[in-house]
Formats: C-alpha cells, structure tokens, sequence
C-alpha cells in the first residue's frame, strides 16, 4: 500500500443509561467537540462513515437523520452496519484509495434508553428455525460459550469473577465507562444474580447510551493537524459459521485469523512480545481469554492463570482493557470504536489513571454476532512504519 | 435457459417490535412553532451566520454545523413550492374528493411547510403560486391550527 | 489508486415478486453460484466480501452473519453497509475502495431483497414514523387531510411533490412520464432478469389510475425478490482471471438533508432540486477524465423508483441540459437504439429488489460494455462510458459509479 | 453559548411489523419428517460432516449439500446451560424453576442441535449424558414436533 492512514483525534460522549437527549444532538454535539479540538470545519472532511444500525436505531435507513448532525450535508457519506471496527477500516480503506484525505467516523446507539438490547439480538437469528424456537438468545448463546470455555480449560468460576472484577476496576479509572466500581472484588461479582449458568448479571455488557467519533487522515494531512497521530499499522477481519452448533466455542477461529491478517500487514510477528495494550470487545467477561488468546497475547487456554497472577492488569504484562472494555460501556455500533479510541487515548500517553506505560503498539478488536461470530482487529502504533 | 420455480415451502411469521422503542425527538422547534400558532403566528430559527430561516427550527445549521437559537416570525403568506393531488387513500382505493397537499414556502422562510389548498379546482393550482393561511376559529397551539391555505 | 473492474455478475436466475420455494439465504446463493459460473472463480479466488440489503424489510438484522455459509463467506474478511436505495451501490464501491486500496484483490459484492417477506410500504414508512408519531402528538391531521397534510400520502406522495416540481421546472408534461413508463417497460420485456416483462404502451400506462397528481399506479415500481452479485479484481488480477472486463473510473457518493417534506424540523432542499446528484457525478467525471459528459457517456442506468425520475435525473446528472431531457425522450435519444440508451434494462421501474436495485445499475452498464447482456436488451453501439446511478435515503442520497471499457489513465 | 433549552420529546410507534418467511425446502422436509418421529440431517458430499438442522450450503467446503441421513433419537449432551432467567421479547424475567438447555449431538451427527432436557434435575445435567428426543404426540406438522429431550434408558 502506498499510503498511511492515521488516526488524529477521537471524541467519545460520556457513556450513560439515558444520555438524556435525541441522537441528533447527541452526534451533533460530540462532532462539534471534535472538531474544536482542531479548529476545523466540517468542510475539513473529505469522506463521512458513519456507523448504525436500523434495528438498533429503530427506522429503516438509520443514517438519514444522522447526515446533517456529523456535518455531512452535501458531502461524500456511507454507512457502514456492523461495529465500529469496521466502520474504521472502511474509513481507513477510502483514504488509502488516495481518494480522500480526512474521514470522520461516527458510531453510535442509544441502547440504554430507547430500545431492548437482548430483543435486537434475536432479531439476528435465522428467523425460520433458531427464531421460531427460542431457545438461543443473547445470554443463553454467551453462557454457552463461557461453558465450553471453562470445561476445557478448568477455569473456575472464581477466575471468571477475577475478570469481571479487573474490568470493573479498570473501568472506575476512565471517566466515560457506565459500569464501574473502584474497589470491585471477585467476591462482589459473584454476589449479583445468576442469569443463565455460568453467567451472573455483573459479568456482562451493560446496557448503553453512547456515541464515539473518530478523525483519520493520510500521513501528510495528519502531520498537519497534529504532532501526536496514531497510526493505523495492520488490520483484518473474518467471519465463522453462523452454526453455534458447529463451532468450537472455546477458542474464537475468526478473531485468530484476522489477527493473523492484521498482523502481516503491521509485520507483527510476535504479538506477546510487540504488543503493549490491547482494548477487547467483550460483551461478557469469558470472552476476554477466547479472544485474547486468538489475538496471541497469551497461550490458549490460559486464562484462569492470568487471572489468578493479573497479568491483564494495567500494570501488568500484558494489559487488556485498561478502559474497562466491554464491560465498562458497551453501546453497540460505537463499542469497537471506543476499543480503537482508547488505544489512542494509551499510544497519545491521555488515558489518565488507566495510563498504561510506555505503550508504543497496541491492538483493537470489535465483535458481532452470537458468541462473536465475526470479529475484527486492528493494530495501532506510535511509529509511522 | 428456462428457470423452473421449486415447490412452494411454508411460511413462518416474525415481528419487528416497533413498540418496545422510546425514541427521542428534538421538540424544541415544533413548540415554539406551536406555542406561536395559538396566536396565530408563525415562528422558526434563524441561523446567524447564513441567515437562514428555519421553520420549524432545528437546533443547529445544517449548512454551517453551529448551534443556532435566534427566533424569527415569518408570515402567514407564501408561495406554493410544489403540490401533489391524492386520488387514492393509502390502500390505493379511489378517494372521493381530491385533495390538494402542498409545500408551501412562506414568505421570510426558507424551508417549506406542509398544508392543504382548498377554494380553487385542483387543475388550477400551480407551482409559484401565492397562498395564505386560513386559521382555525379557536387556534389552540397545534399544527391543525392553520385548517387550510387558499389562493391569496 | 489502483484500477479496479468488474469482471462478472451473477443474477438470482428471476427476479419475481414472490420466491415461495426458497428461503433468503437460498436466494442469495443463488446468485453468488451465478457470479462464479459466469467467472469461473471458485470461492478460494475471493479475497473479502460486501454485503448489503434493506434490513427492515425482512425484519433480519445483520443477515450477512446468517448468511455466512450461504454466500461463500467463511473464513473471509466480510464487511455490511447499508444506505437505504443506494446500499446495492454503496456495497459494490465498498468493494471497489478494499481493492483501490490495495487492501485486497478479488472482492465480491452481494446485494439481494426478499421483498416478499416483509412490507415494503411499511418498511418505507418506518424511516419517519417516530417523526410522524410527534407531529400527530401536536395535532398534525395525519389521515384527514386537513392542515398541515405532512407526509402528502406516503412515499408516493412525497414523490409526485417532486414529480411535479420537476414537470413546473423542466417543462416536461405528464405524459412524458407516461412515455417514459411505456419505454421502460417494452426495454424491460428484453430483459430476462426484468420482473414486469410485458410490451406496455403509452395507453396501456395511461389506463391505470392516478394516486396522487401527477403519478399514477403505472409510474411506480414493483418490490421484487432477487440478489445480484458482482465480482471486482484489480488490473493485474483482472487480466489474469477475465477476457472481458468493465472498468470502474469513478465513483461518488452525496447526500443533503432529507427533503421530503417539512418534518419537525423545516428542510432546506425541494426534492426535485437534487444537488447531491450534480455534486457526485461531477466527482465521478472528474474521477474518471471525463470532461463532455454529455458526449463521452453511452449510456446511463438510472435509480428510477418512479417514473418521471429517468428524466430528471439525466438532468441533474449532467447528462443533458435542464429541460432537455424529454425533448431527447421525444427524438428516441433515450431508446435501446438511442444516442444515450437510458434503463435499457427496464431499471428500477420494472425490478425493485430493493437492496439489489443499486447494484443492477453498474452490474448492467458492466455487461452491456463487456457486450455480454443475456435478452434483448444489448445496445447496438460500441459503450465505452456508461453511468450507473443510484438513490436512497429519505430522497436525499446520491451514489454515482462510472464504467468505462478501459481503465483510468493515471494522472 | 448558554446552554440551550433542551425539549425532548419521546415517542412512542403504535405498530409493530410482521413477516413472513418462507422456510426453503431443506426446513420443509426436516419438519414433515418430524411428523413421522424421524430427524432427518442432512450429509456434506464433500466433508462427510452431518448437520442438524439441514441447510442448502457447506460453508467449509463450499458445497451445495443434497444427501439425506437420519440421526438420533438419541445424542449426547455437548455443552449446556441453566437458566434463571429467560428473556421475554428481550426483557429478563425470573425462570421458577430453571430452564434447561443443551447442545445435543445426535448419535450420526456431526453437528449440535439446541434442545431443553426435561425430567431431570438441573444440577445433574453434565456433558456426557445420553439424551433421546420426545416428540410431540400426535404430530402438528411444525418445528416443535420435536419437542425436548429427557434422559436415555
């Protein structure tokens, strides 16, 4: 590829049950923000992807009313209906084209007060057969999955408490999260309601309000907007069988093969030892191991044991969601978006108490479907490369 | 290549729950719109710096990306910016009377408003044409307040 | 940027209002089978793929994930985009920048609608409803017609507000969109993927009733099931895998307010004005090295959910003066035969799967320029440029592809 | 700016839409075969992998699958879960007592299918256990014909 792509700014509202106020002002708002903190104009942009969903938004074609908020009016716009990871690589492919040198993505859904999170899941099964019967849903799907998970590799309950506890830690330390509790124990996790085995309330996404804006642009317009870009090194993503009857619930093949392809193109090729942060999509603490292991920050199977030594802690070998992750705040649309906003947040040396040391490469995830049927990863480094 | 369409299969149902949704709706424009109309009067936002006239008013510009909140009154007179004739209800059956629905530009606006022309024929009315309000007896801060537009 | 061509198609094998004999992903397969028969690509050929449909009108959300198998897509990068009218387009440029890019190589698009399952007027209605919902709440008279009439009658009736503005402003009469119609139609009857097929006159047009002045129940589109797949390649990879190929040289995309009538907030453009248009195909021209569009585009496929839409667009686009566009309607400028065929395929007038509708634009300019149009519908002349066009959202989204027989020039 | 007078108006959409989807012809058979108390999957010529429900394409070796098999009635649980809740039109609402669900992989399947196993305590549901499909009695020509699943022998 001829051209570098870099992530200048990002904006995130501060995430919340009921952000209080229509979706328009909500973008309109945080893109203003935005754009102050470069003195520019929406005239400055060159190409808008947004990122929605017509389930989640409740209307057919969810970006019409979205267009004039972000700044779009009479300009180039597309929309992008998966996470917000792949609202970034598609911005990012658009100006590696050459075509553009500034994209404005804008991922958001208002989760927490205008619609039914768990119902908008089930609007994804196969309507003929899963649908009809019921029986897979959002928690019943994750609960499988922490299931084969922990059956395979003897994590323990504990250790999954460990997790939810790590991340609820974290996610006292950064300023936007919704679910946080600064002195979160194993012992508080495991004290809120079971859902469905081995699944309690406390080790899952909250339901959220939030929006996260991000400015990418080619390598010569970043250094003008900025001495402190954040370059986008490696990318990729893939997708598995629908069937969760038919795949191994215990390691995640798709997130281990984009990986793989974001990796090669960042010349990763140990992730252990090159990566310094990693921000993770988990809607549900045991998809923390299963997807970091597919990246290749830690041995399959080996999650009890890092929970057990906190090796994920921000200050520990390998840090993961120092943000609070999934767990922290999870508006869907906008979620993988945030994990690439706080590793700039990390690589930018801004992210306040969650402020992992010399961070120079750091890695983002974003998921869809049940048990993270589709994933995507994009690699982040201080280095142009 | 002649394609030989499979034996029909049967149908299950699903639902798309519309009703479980609390949408969020900027209602900053339509009341200061209708707060207006109890006195019959028309009012929108203007925007500062492109100086356009929005009614009902948005909370920012379209076109310049600002927040805006100037309150402006336009007349109760205007021009017809295009109309259509409905002949056919929403099932598609024949109405009985046509009904002229308008968008109407008033004057001091540079948005249109929706309404309906009455007292002219339908063939009549034309594009540019000049209409005015006609205001219902009692206006009680709604959109119904204006019944109709007629020829001015 | 790299040069990027189409280098196939596939079609679901008919585009008809009901398939009672399959279920969606069954459709979609069909036409991803299609693009590799008509390729002679296999799934391992394919580097990524992009999706697109109209979501609501299954009431299926993210169907690329159950439709994974389906479309040939394990293990493969696969991304969903979703304009509204446009997504068929949308999706095939999101294939175009993942290969420009250099991202990938070979990238296959897949765009379908199973109109059938759902409600497509209900589906449409939906866009506003909550906006709708308010203006009741402040006592907007939805169904009686009084005061402020809103919407006009559905989306039938925000279109005959633009038909009309369109018709005052180009002095085009109404039974120019009749002739229009009839002309579609009777191109549509060549057409093996069209899904009305029938010789229509500009009587038979005229003999169906009006819904709302100035449209009537022969002016507006059917809703279909079918996909369409389209498989694009870099240069390099496109001359390996292909003997005929269609260039993609430009590619736009705009959008304005949605203009359809005055909501709860006023709205700055008449929805016959279309600004985007003339913003995103003077960027694709640019793109492509065009600089006379008016002489150097063969041929157009336009985005016409309505009838009178072929004609303005032909304005709007560039590819006439203002005005100008029934008089060539009049000359026969716009048949097969024509010196700038329009909808030779029937457009989206004759078949509107509506996720796929976008997608037939280009799919069609690309087989006409590779001369490989199954049907009657090949234009006779050498097609070295072609337009294809599509529109969307809330009537105010442009997509714009230009398809040339040779590759762009680098700059 | 001062900060801007905020009025939020919610609304609320008085109608819900309906579908309906056609099933395709693999779902079709798979249901009139429940009626004859028969599960009938449907075989990859490529891979030799069984899946339950049947489907028209192999997404690992891209093939259009055509070869009828039966499996069952009976399978092994695979994986499992116990619910304390369940989700009614995406709300959470207490399970009193508990559901059941498991990943069953039938005997000559290769794939798992979602089923509730009932006559059983929830805390002795393991992976492992051999299960058989009970079906409903007589048939109703539907999906739920096969029914659930208890403990086998």
């Amino acid at each position: 590829m001829e051209r570098k792509v870099a992530i200048i700014g990002q904006a995130q509202t501060k995430h919340s049950e009921d952000i209080g106020m229509p979706r328009e002002r909500m973008l309109f708002e945080l893109v203003k923000g935005l754009f102050g903190q470069f003195g520019i104009t929406r005239h400055d942009i060159d190409t808008f992807v947004l990122c929605s969903n017509d389930f989640q938004v409740g209307r057919t074609i969810s970006n019409v009313f979205e267009d004039t908020p972000v700044g779009a009016y009479m300009k180039d716009e597309t929309k992008v209906e998966a996470d917000g990871v792949w609202a970034v690589t598609y911005a990012t492919t658009r100006i590696l084209s050459g075509i553009y040198d500034t994209a404005l993505v804008v991922a958001n859904s208002l989760g927490g007060s205008e619609f039914r999170p768990y119902l908008i899941m089930d609007y994804q099964l196969n309507p003929t057969y899963d649908r009809q019967l019921g029986f897979l849903n959002e928690l019943s799907t994750a609960a499988l999955q922490a299931r084969s998970y922990m059956d395979k590799y003897g994590m323990t309950d504990a250790q999954l408490d460990m997790i939810a506890a790590r991340l609820l830690r974290n996610a006292a330390k950064n300023p936007n999260a919704l679910q946080a509790k600064a002195d979160a124990t194993p012992g508080y996790v495991a004290g809120s309601d079971y859902l469905y085995e081995p699944l309690r309330k406390l080790h899952c996404y909250p339901f959220t309000d939030g929006a996260c804006a991000l400015l990418l642009a080619s390598a010569e317009k970043a250094k003008d907007l900025t001495d402190n870009p954040v370059w986008i090194a490696g990318m990729g993503d893939s997708i598995e069988s629908y069937y969760v009857g038919e795949r191994d619930l215990f390691r995640s093949r798709s997130t281990r093969l984009a990986a793989e392809r974001a990796y090669k193109m960042a010349g990763i090729s140990d992730p252990m030892g090159q990566i310094d942060v990693a921000e993770v999509s988990t809607k549900f603490a045991h998809q923390e191991p299963i997807i970091c292991e597919a990246l290749g920050l830690f041995e399959e199977g080996s999650g009890g044991e890092v929970a057990d030594k906190g090796l994920s802690e921000i200050d520990g070998e390998m840090p993961v969601s120092p943000s609070g992750g999934g767990l922290g705040a999870y508006p869907f649309s906008a979620a993988g978006a945030i994990c690439v906003a706080e590793c700039f947040r990390q690589l930018t040396g801004s992210a306040g108490d969650a402020q992992v040391a010399n961070a120079g490469a750091a890695v983002a995830h974003g998921q869809d479907g049940f048990c993270a049927q589709h994933n995507a990863v994009i690699v982040l480094s201080k280095e142009e490369g | 290549m002649a394609f030989e369409m499979g034996p029909e299969t049967r149908q299950v149902q699903g639902t798309w729950d519309v009703t479980t949704y609390r949408y969020k709706i900027e209602g900053k424009g339509m009341k200061l719109l209708c707060d207006a109309m109890k006195e019959k009067k028309i009012r929108g936002i203007r925007c500062n710096e492109c100086r356009t006239v929005y009614v009902p008013g948005p909370t920012f510009c379209r076109k310049c990306h600002i927040d805006i909140d100037e309150v402006v009154e336009v007349k109760d007179t205007g021009e017809v910016g295009t109309f259509a004739v409905l002949m056919a209800d929403m099932r598609g059956n024949p109405v009985d009377t046509e009904r002229v629905s308008a968008q109407i530009k008033l004057d001091g606006a540079d948005t249109w408003l929706g309404g309906t022309i009455e007292g002219i024929d339908w063939h009549d009315v034309k594009i540019g044409m000049r209409v005015k309000a006609v205001w219902a007896d009692n206006p009680e801060g709604k959109l119904s307040d204006i019944d109709h537009f007629e020829p001015a | 940027m790299r040069n990027v061509a189409i280098i196939g198609v596939g079609y679901t094998p008919v585009f008809v209002s009901k398939r009672k004999d399959v279920n969606i992903v069954e459709m979609i397969s069909e036409a991803v089978d299609a693009a590799f028969r008509n390729t002679n690509l296999t799934p391992e050929d394919i580097d990524s793929i992009t999706f697109g449909n109209m979501q609501t009108f299954e009431g299926l959300n993210l169907p690329h994930l159950w439709a994974s198998e389906h479309i040939r897509a394990l293990d493969k990068p696969t991304i969903r985009i979703s304009t509204g009218g446009t997504t068929g387009m949308s999706t095939l440029q999101a294939a175009y920048y993942q290969v420009a890019s250099g991202l990938h190589d070979v990238v296959m698009a897949v765009t379908w609608e199973k109109q059938s399952e759902g409600d497509s007027q209900v589906g449409l209605t939906g866009i506003v409803m909550p906006e709708a919902m308010v203006m009741i709440q402040h006592g907007m008279d939805l169904f009686g017609g009084r005061g402020m009439a809103g919407m006009g009658g559905g989306s039938t009736g925000a279109a005959s507000y633009q038909a009309m503005s369109y018709l005052h402003h180009s002095g085009a009469s109404p039974e120019h969109i009749d002739k229009m119609a009839a002309l579609e139609r009777t191109n549509a009857s060549k057409n093996p993927y069209a899904h009305l097929r029938k010789v229509t006159t500009v009587e038979d047009i005229q003999a169906t009733p009006f819904i709302s002045w100035p449209l009537r129940y022969g002016h507006t589109c059917p809703t279909s099931d079918g996909a369409t797949v389209a498989i694009v390649a870099s240069e390099e990879k496109a001359k390996k895998l292909a003997d005929q190929v269609a260039w993609i040289t430009g590619v736009a995309s705009c959008t304005s307010d949605p203009t359809t009538a005055n909501l709860i907030e006023g709205q700055l453009t008449d929805s016959a004005e279309q600004q985007p248009a003339r913003i995103a195909s003077e960027k694709a021209f640019a793109m492509a090295g065009i600089k006379n569009p008016k002489k150097e585009i063969d041929m157009a496929e336009l985005y016409n959910g309505f009838a009178h839409q072929s004609l303005m667009w032909l304005e709007k686009l560039g590819l006439c003066k203002e005005g100008e566009a029934h008089k060539m309607l009049d000359k026969g400028a716009l048949d097969i035969e024509g010196e700038l065929p329009t909808n030779a395929s029937g457009g989206v007038f004759s078949t509107n799967a509506i996720g796929a509708s976008a997608m037939n634009r280009p799919a069609e300019c690309a087989l006409q320029i590779m001369r490989k149009i199954e049907g009657e519908h090949q234009i006779p002349k050498k097609v070295r440029n072609a337009l294809a066009h599509g529109w969307g959202g809330l009537f105010q989204y442009v997509t714009v592809v230009i398809l040339s027989d040779e590759p762009r020039k680098a700059k | 700016m001062a900060e801007q007078e905020r009025i939020v108006v919610t609304a609320v959409v008085p109608l819900d839409y309906t579908y309906n989807y056609r099933v395709g012809p693999y779902l079709e058979r798979y249901i009139q075969e429940l009626g004859g108390k028969k599960i009938m999957a449907i075989k990859c010529g490529g891979c030799g992998k069984v899946v339950v429900p049947p489907r028209k394409v192999c997404g690992e070796c891209n093939r259009v699958m055509d070869e009828w098999v039966e499996v069952g009635p009976e399978g092994t649980v695979e994986n499992y879960t116990v619910g304390h809740v369940t989700l009614n039109k995406g709300l959470i609402e207490p399970a009193d007592p508990p559901v059941t669900l498991a990943l069953i992989k039938l005997d000559g399947a290769t794939s798992f299918l979602a089923g509730e196993v009932r006559g059983i305590d929830p805390a002795d549901l393991k992976n492992g256990l051999r299960v058989k499909a009970v079906f409903t009695d007589p048939a109703e020509n539907s999906l739920t014909d096969l029914d659930h699943f208890e403990p086998a022998g």
